[in-house]
C-alpha cells in the first residue's frame, strides 16, 4: 500500500510550489494561479487525512468541499478585482498596485 | 462453465475472466486487460458507428426533410460516403498556420473526441453490460464534458486567428452558460433515484422519468443541444458572423477530428436521454433477455437522436443575446423551480402516501401552466416597454457581438 | 471500486489514441507542400491587421463568473440529492433555502443587468 | 513495488511537474493549461483515496470552471503580459529559499514520525453508503448545516461582490461604443 509520508510529501511539494509562484510572480493573476495551487495541496491534505485516519467519520470531505467553495469564491472576486485594477491602471503586475501604500 | 443466456455479458466476462487466470495471470492485471479490451472494443464500436454511419444517417435524414436525395453515389444507399469522406479526409494537407501554438494546436482536436468518447464509459447498454458503473455518474457525465470546453479554448486560442479566438471565447460563453440549467435538472433523476450512478437511475425508472418530470426532461433535451453546439444554438460556426468559429484554422483530419466530435456528441446526447429519462435499455421482456434490452436501448438512443436532427433541420439559428437571454433569464430560473418543487412535493407525497408519478405530472402540469402565464406578462411587459420607446436599431445586435475591438 | 475507474483511466488514453490514429495517419499519407499564403492566418482573403489579441469584452468574464458560482451550488446539492429518499421534510426544506439563496444572487444579477449579453 | 504505489508515483510526478510549469511557465495561458494538468493529477489521486465525488467534483469546478475563469482572466488581461519580460520580482532567489526550506522541514518532519510509514486501512462502508452519509450530514441539524447554508450565503456574497466590481467595466464599454 501506498505509505501516508509519500501523500504528505507529495502535498508539501505542491503547498511549496505554490508559495514559491505567490512569492516571486509579478503577475497578478499568476499569484492567484498559485494560490489556487496552494489551496489544491490543502484539499488534498484534508482528503488525505480523512482516509488514512478515520475513514468512518465524513466530516474531512465536508471540509473540503466547503474549501472548494471558498476557493472559487476567492478566484471569482479576486479575478474580478484584477480585471477591474487592469482596467484602471492598465497594470497586472502585483509591485506596480500599490495604491494603498500611505 | 455453462453459458447462460439470460445473463450474456455478464457471462462473457466471467469465461474471459476465468480463461485469462488459467493462463496464470493475476486478478488485477485479469482485471486491467479486460478493462482496456472492453474500453478499446466500446470507443472503437461506438467512434465508427459515429464516424462513418451517423454522418451518413444525418446526411440522409437531413436530406429528405429538405426533399433532397443525399448521399446516393458510394455504395448501396451511398452507405460508403463516411468511409469515402474519411479517405478524403486523411489524403487533405494539413496545415498549420504560422504564428500557431503548434503542441496546444494539435492537442485541441485530440482532447475533444476523449471528451466524448470519455462520456460512454458510464452509459448502460443492456442488463450487467456497463463500462464502469460508477456512482457518480451522473457528475462525470459533467465532468468530462468540462474537458470538451478546454478543447474549445484551446482550439481558438492556438491557432493566431481573431475570428478563432472570437468564436472560442463565444462557444466558451454559450457552453458554460448551458452547463448550469443542465447540471441542475440532472437532479432530479438523481433525487428520483437516490442514486448518482447510471445504473441506479435505470434500475429506478419502472415508470419512465420523461412522465414523472417533463419539464426537466425538456431543459435537460434543451441545454444538451445547447452543449453540442447544434441548431438552433450552432452560433458557434454562424458563417455568417465569425466565419467558422474555433476551428477555422484547422484542416485535414484534425478538422475531420472536431467533427466526428460534433457528429458523436450529437448521438451520445441522445443516449444519455435514454438512460436519464427513457428508462435505458428497459423495456417489455428485457428483465429476462439482456439482449432485448441491447435492442431497445439502441432504437431509444436512435430515436432520440432523430429527434436531435428533426430539431436541426425544423429550427432557424438563434442569435447570440436570445440565446443567453433563453439560458438565464428562462432555463437557470425555471430549472431552480423544477428542483425546489420536485424535492418538496415529492417528499410530501411519500409522506401522505400518494402515488408518485400522478402527483409529478400534476406538478409538472401546474409548472407549465405557470410558465406559461410568467412568459405571457414578461412579453406584455415587454411590448409595453417597446411600443414606449423609439424603434431599436436593427444593427446593435449585431455590432454589439463583436464588442469595441 | 477502483476497478470501476480502471475501465475509465483505460478508456480516456484509448479515446486520445483513437483521434491520434488518423492524423498521425495523415501525416504519412498527405502532401506537404506549404507555403507563405497557405500558412498566413485565414480571414476570407483579407489582409491580419493587427495582433490576434484584441480586447475582449467583460461580459465574457461575468458570464463565467456567474457560471462558476452556480456550478458549485449544483455540485453541493448532489449529495444531498443522494440521500433525498432518507431525508425528513425539513433536510428537504433546508435544501430549498439553499437554492433559494442563491437564487437571490440570479435576482440580483438579473436586475443589475449582469446578464444581459451587451 | 506495488501497483497502486506504481500508479501514484505516475500521478504524483505528472502532478508536481506541471506543477512546477505553472509557477516557471512564461506564458501565461501556458501556465493556465498545466494548472489544468495539476488540477487532474490531484483528480486521480482523489480516486485513488477512494474519494471518487472529490475527484468528480475536483474536475466540475476546478477544470471546468475556475480554470475556465482564469485563462478568460488571463485573455481580457493580455496586453500587458507579452511587452513585460520580466515574470518574476526581486524577490525571487528568497522565494526560492524559503520554499525549499520549508519543504525541507516538512519532509524532515513527516519522515520523523514512524507512524507516517503506514498504509491505509481498507474503506468500512462502500463509497456510495458514504455519498449517502455526506448528503445527509450536510443537511443535519446536528452537522454540518451551518456550514452548508454558510457556503450558500459565501457563495451569494462572492456573486454579488464579483458583479458589483465588474459592473463599472461593463458600463464603460457601453459608453465607449456610443462613442
Amino acid at each position: 500500500m501506498i505509505p501516508l509520508s509519500w501523500y504528505l510529501i507529495l502535498t508539501a511539494a505542491l503547498f511549496c510550489v505554490g508559495l514559491f509562484g505567490v512569492l516571486s510572480r509579478r503577475n497578478a493573476v499568476a499569484i492567484l494561479m498559485s494560490i489556487e495551487l496552494m489551496l489544491n495541496a490543502v484539499i488534498l491534505n484534508l482528503i488525505v487525512f480523512w482516509r488514512y485516519g478515520q475513514p468512518a467519520d465524513i466530516s474531512g470531505q465536508v471540509f473540503a468541499l466547503i474549501v472548494f467553495a471558498v476557493a472559487a469564491s476567492e478566484a471569482a472576486v479576486g479575478l474580478a478585482l484584477i480585471l477591474s485594477i487592469y482596467r484602471r491602471r492598465s497594470t497586472v503586475a502585483a509591485d506596480d498596485i500599490n495604491m494603498l501604500k500611505w | 462453465m455453462e453459458f447462460d443466456f439470460n445473463n450474456p455479458f455478464g457471462s462473457i466476462t466471467r469465461l474471459l475472466t476465468d480463461l485469462l487466470l488459467g493462463l496464470g495471470l493475476d486478478q488485477p492485471l485479469v482485471a486491467f486487460i479486460l478493462a482496456v479490451v472492453g474500453a478499446g472494443i466500446l470507443a472503437g464500436a461506438t467512434l465508427t458507428t459515429a464516424g462513418v454511419f451517423n454522418i451518413w444517417l444525418e446526411r440522409k435524414v437531413g436530406a429528405r426533410f429538405q426533399d433532397r436525395l443525399g448521399p446516393n453515389r458510394v455504395g448501396p444507399f451511398g452507405l460508403f460516403q463516411g468511409i469515402a469522406d474519411a479517405i478524403k479526409l486523411v489524403l487533405k494537407e494539413d496545415i498549420t498556420p504560422l504564428g500557431a501554438d503548434k503542441v496546444v494546436f494539435n492537442i485541441a482536436p485530440l482532447l475533444a473526441v476523449m471528451s466524448v468518447v470519455g462520456l460512454w464509459a458510464v452509459v448502460p447498454f443492456a442488463p450487467q453490460l456497463i463500462g464502469a458503473d460508477l456512482n457518480v455518474g451522473v457528475l462525470y457525465v459533467v465532468a468530462i464534458g468540462g474537458v470538451g470546453t478546454l478543447s474549445v479554448i484551446m482550439a481558438g486560442w492556438s491557432s493566431n486567428n481573431k475570428y478563432a479566438l472570437l468564436g472560442a471565447l463565444r462557444t466558451v460563453a454559450m457552453l458554460i452558460s448551458f452547463e448550469i440549467p443542465m447540471v441542475l435538472v440532472l437532479l432530479v433523476p438523481t433525487m428520483l433515484a437516490g442514486s448518482m450512478g447510471m445504473v441506479a437511475i435505470v434500475d429506478g425508472q419502472d415508470v419512465w422519468y420523461l412522465l414523472m418530470a417533463p419539464v426537466a426532461a425538456l431543459v435537460f433535451f434543451i441545454s444538451s443541444l445547447a452543449e453540442v453546439g447544434r441548431t438552433p444554438f450552432d452560433l458557434i460556426e454562424a458563417e455568417s458572423e465569425i466565419v467558422a468559429g474555433y476551428n477555422i484554422e484547422y484542416s485535414g483530419m484534425k478538422f475531420g477530428m472536431f467533427m466526428v466530435a460534433e457528429f458523436f456528441h450529437s448521438f451520445t446526447i441522445g443516449a444519455l436521454f435514454t438512460v436519464l429519462f427513457l428508462g435505458g435499455w428497459r423495456g417489455p421482456g428485457s428483465e429476462t433477455f439482456p439482449l432485448l434490452g441491447l435492442v431497445y436501448f439502441i432504437a431509444k438512443t436512435f430515436f432520440m437522436y432523430f429527434v436531435v436532427m428533426w430539431v436541426r433541420y425544423t429550427f432557424p439559428r438563434v442569435r447570440i443575446d436570445q440565446v443567453m437571454a433563453l439560458n438565464w433569464k428562462f432555463l437557470t430560473p425555471l430549472a431552480l423551480v423544477i428542483v425546489m418543487t420536485t424535492a418538496v412535493v415529492d417528499k410530501l407525497a411519500l409522506e401522505q402516501s400518494l402515488p408518485r408519478t400522478p402527483v409529478h405530472l400534476a406538478l409538472n402540469v401546474a409548472l407549465v401552466l405557470l410558465t406559461i402565464l410568467a412568459l405571457q406578462a414578461y412579453a406584455r411587459a415587454l411590448r409595453r416597454k417597446v411600443e414606449g420607446l423609439p424603434e431599436p436599431e436593427a444593427g446593435e445586435v449585431a455590432g454589439a457581438a463583436i464588442g469595441p475591438g | 471500486m477502483l476497478d470501476q475507474w480502471m475501465f475509465v483511466a483505460a478508456l480516456l488514453p484509448i479515446g486520445l489514441v483513437m483521434a491520434a490514429s488518423p492524423i498521425l495517419a495523415g501525416l504519412l499519407l498527405a502532401p506537404r507542400k506549404p507555403n507563405a499564403v497557405k500558412l498566413s492566418t485565414y480571414e476570407c482573403g483579407v489582409e491580419t491587421v493587427g495582433e490576434t489579441w484584441v480586447q475582449f469584452k467583460v461580459q465574457y468574464y461575468i458570464y463565467a463568473l456567474i457560471f462558476v458560482i452556480f456550478d458549485i451550488e449544483a455540485v453541493f446539492l448532489f449529495p444531498w440529492a443522494v440521500a433525498y429518499n432518507q431525508l425528513q421534510l425539513y433536510m428537504v426544506l433546508e435544501g430549498v433555502l439553499f437554492i433559494l439563496i442563491l437564487g437571490g444572487g440570479l435576482l440580483y444579477a438579473w436586475r443589475k443587468g449582469a446578464l444581459e449579453w451587451l | 513495488m506495488t501497483a497502486m504505489q506504481a500508479i501514484f508515483l505516475l500521478l504524483g510526478l505528472i502532478t508536481f511537474l506541471s506543477a512546477v510549469m505553472v509557477v516557471v511557465s512564461p506564458q501565461l495561458i501556458h501556465a493556465g493549461l498545466w494548472l489544468v494538468l495539476t488540477l487532474a493529477g490531484v483528480a486521480g489521486l482523489f480516486v485513488l483515496l477512494e474519494a471518487p465525488f472529490l475527484a468528480v467534483v475536483q474536475v466540475v469546478i476546478y477544470i471546468g470552471a475556475i480554470a475556465i475563469l482564469i485563462i478568460f482572466a488571463i485573455m481580457l488581461t493580455r496586453r500587458m503580459l507579452r511587452e513585460d519580460g520580466r515574470q518574476y520580482n526581486n524577490l525571487w532567489a528568497g522565494a526560492v529559499t524559503v520554499s525549499l526550506i520549508l519543504f525541507a522541514v516538512l519532509t524532515f518532519l513527516v519522515l520523523q514520525e514512524p507512524s507516517l510509514a503506514a498504509g491505509s486501512e481498507p474503506l468500512q462502508a462502500e463509497t456510495s453508503v458514504l455519498l449517502q452519509d455526506l448528503g445527509r450530514s450536510m443537511v443535519d441539524v446536528d452537522r454540518f448545516i451551518i456550514p452548508f447554508e454558510v457556503a450558500s450565503i459565501l457563495l451569494l456574497a462572492a456573486l454579488i461582490g464579483a458583479i458589483y466590481v465588474a459592473r463599472p467595466m461593463m458600463a464603460s464599454e457601453e459608453g465607449d461604443r456610443e462613442e
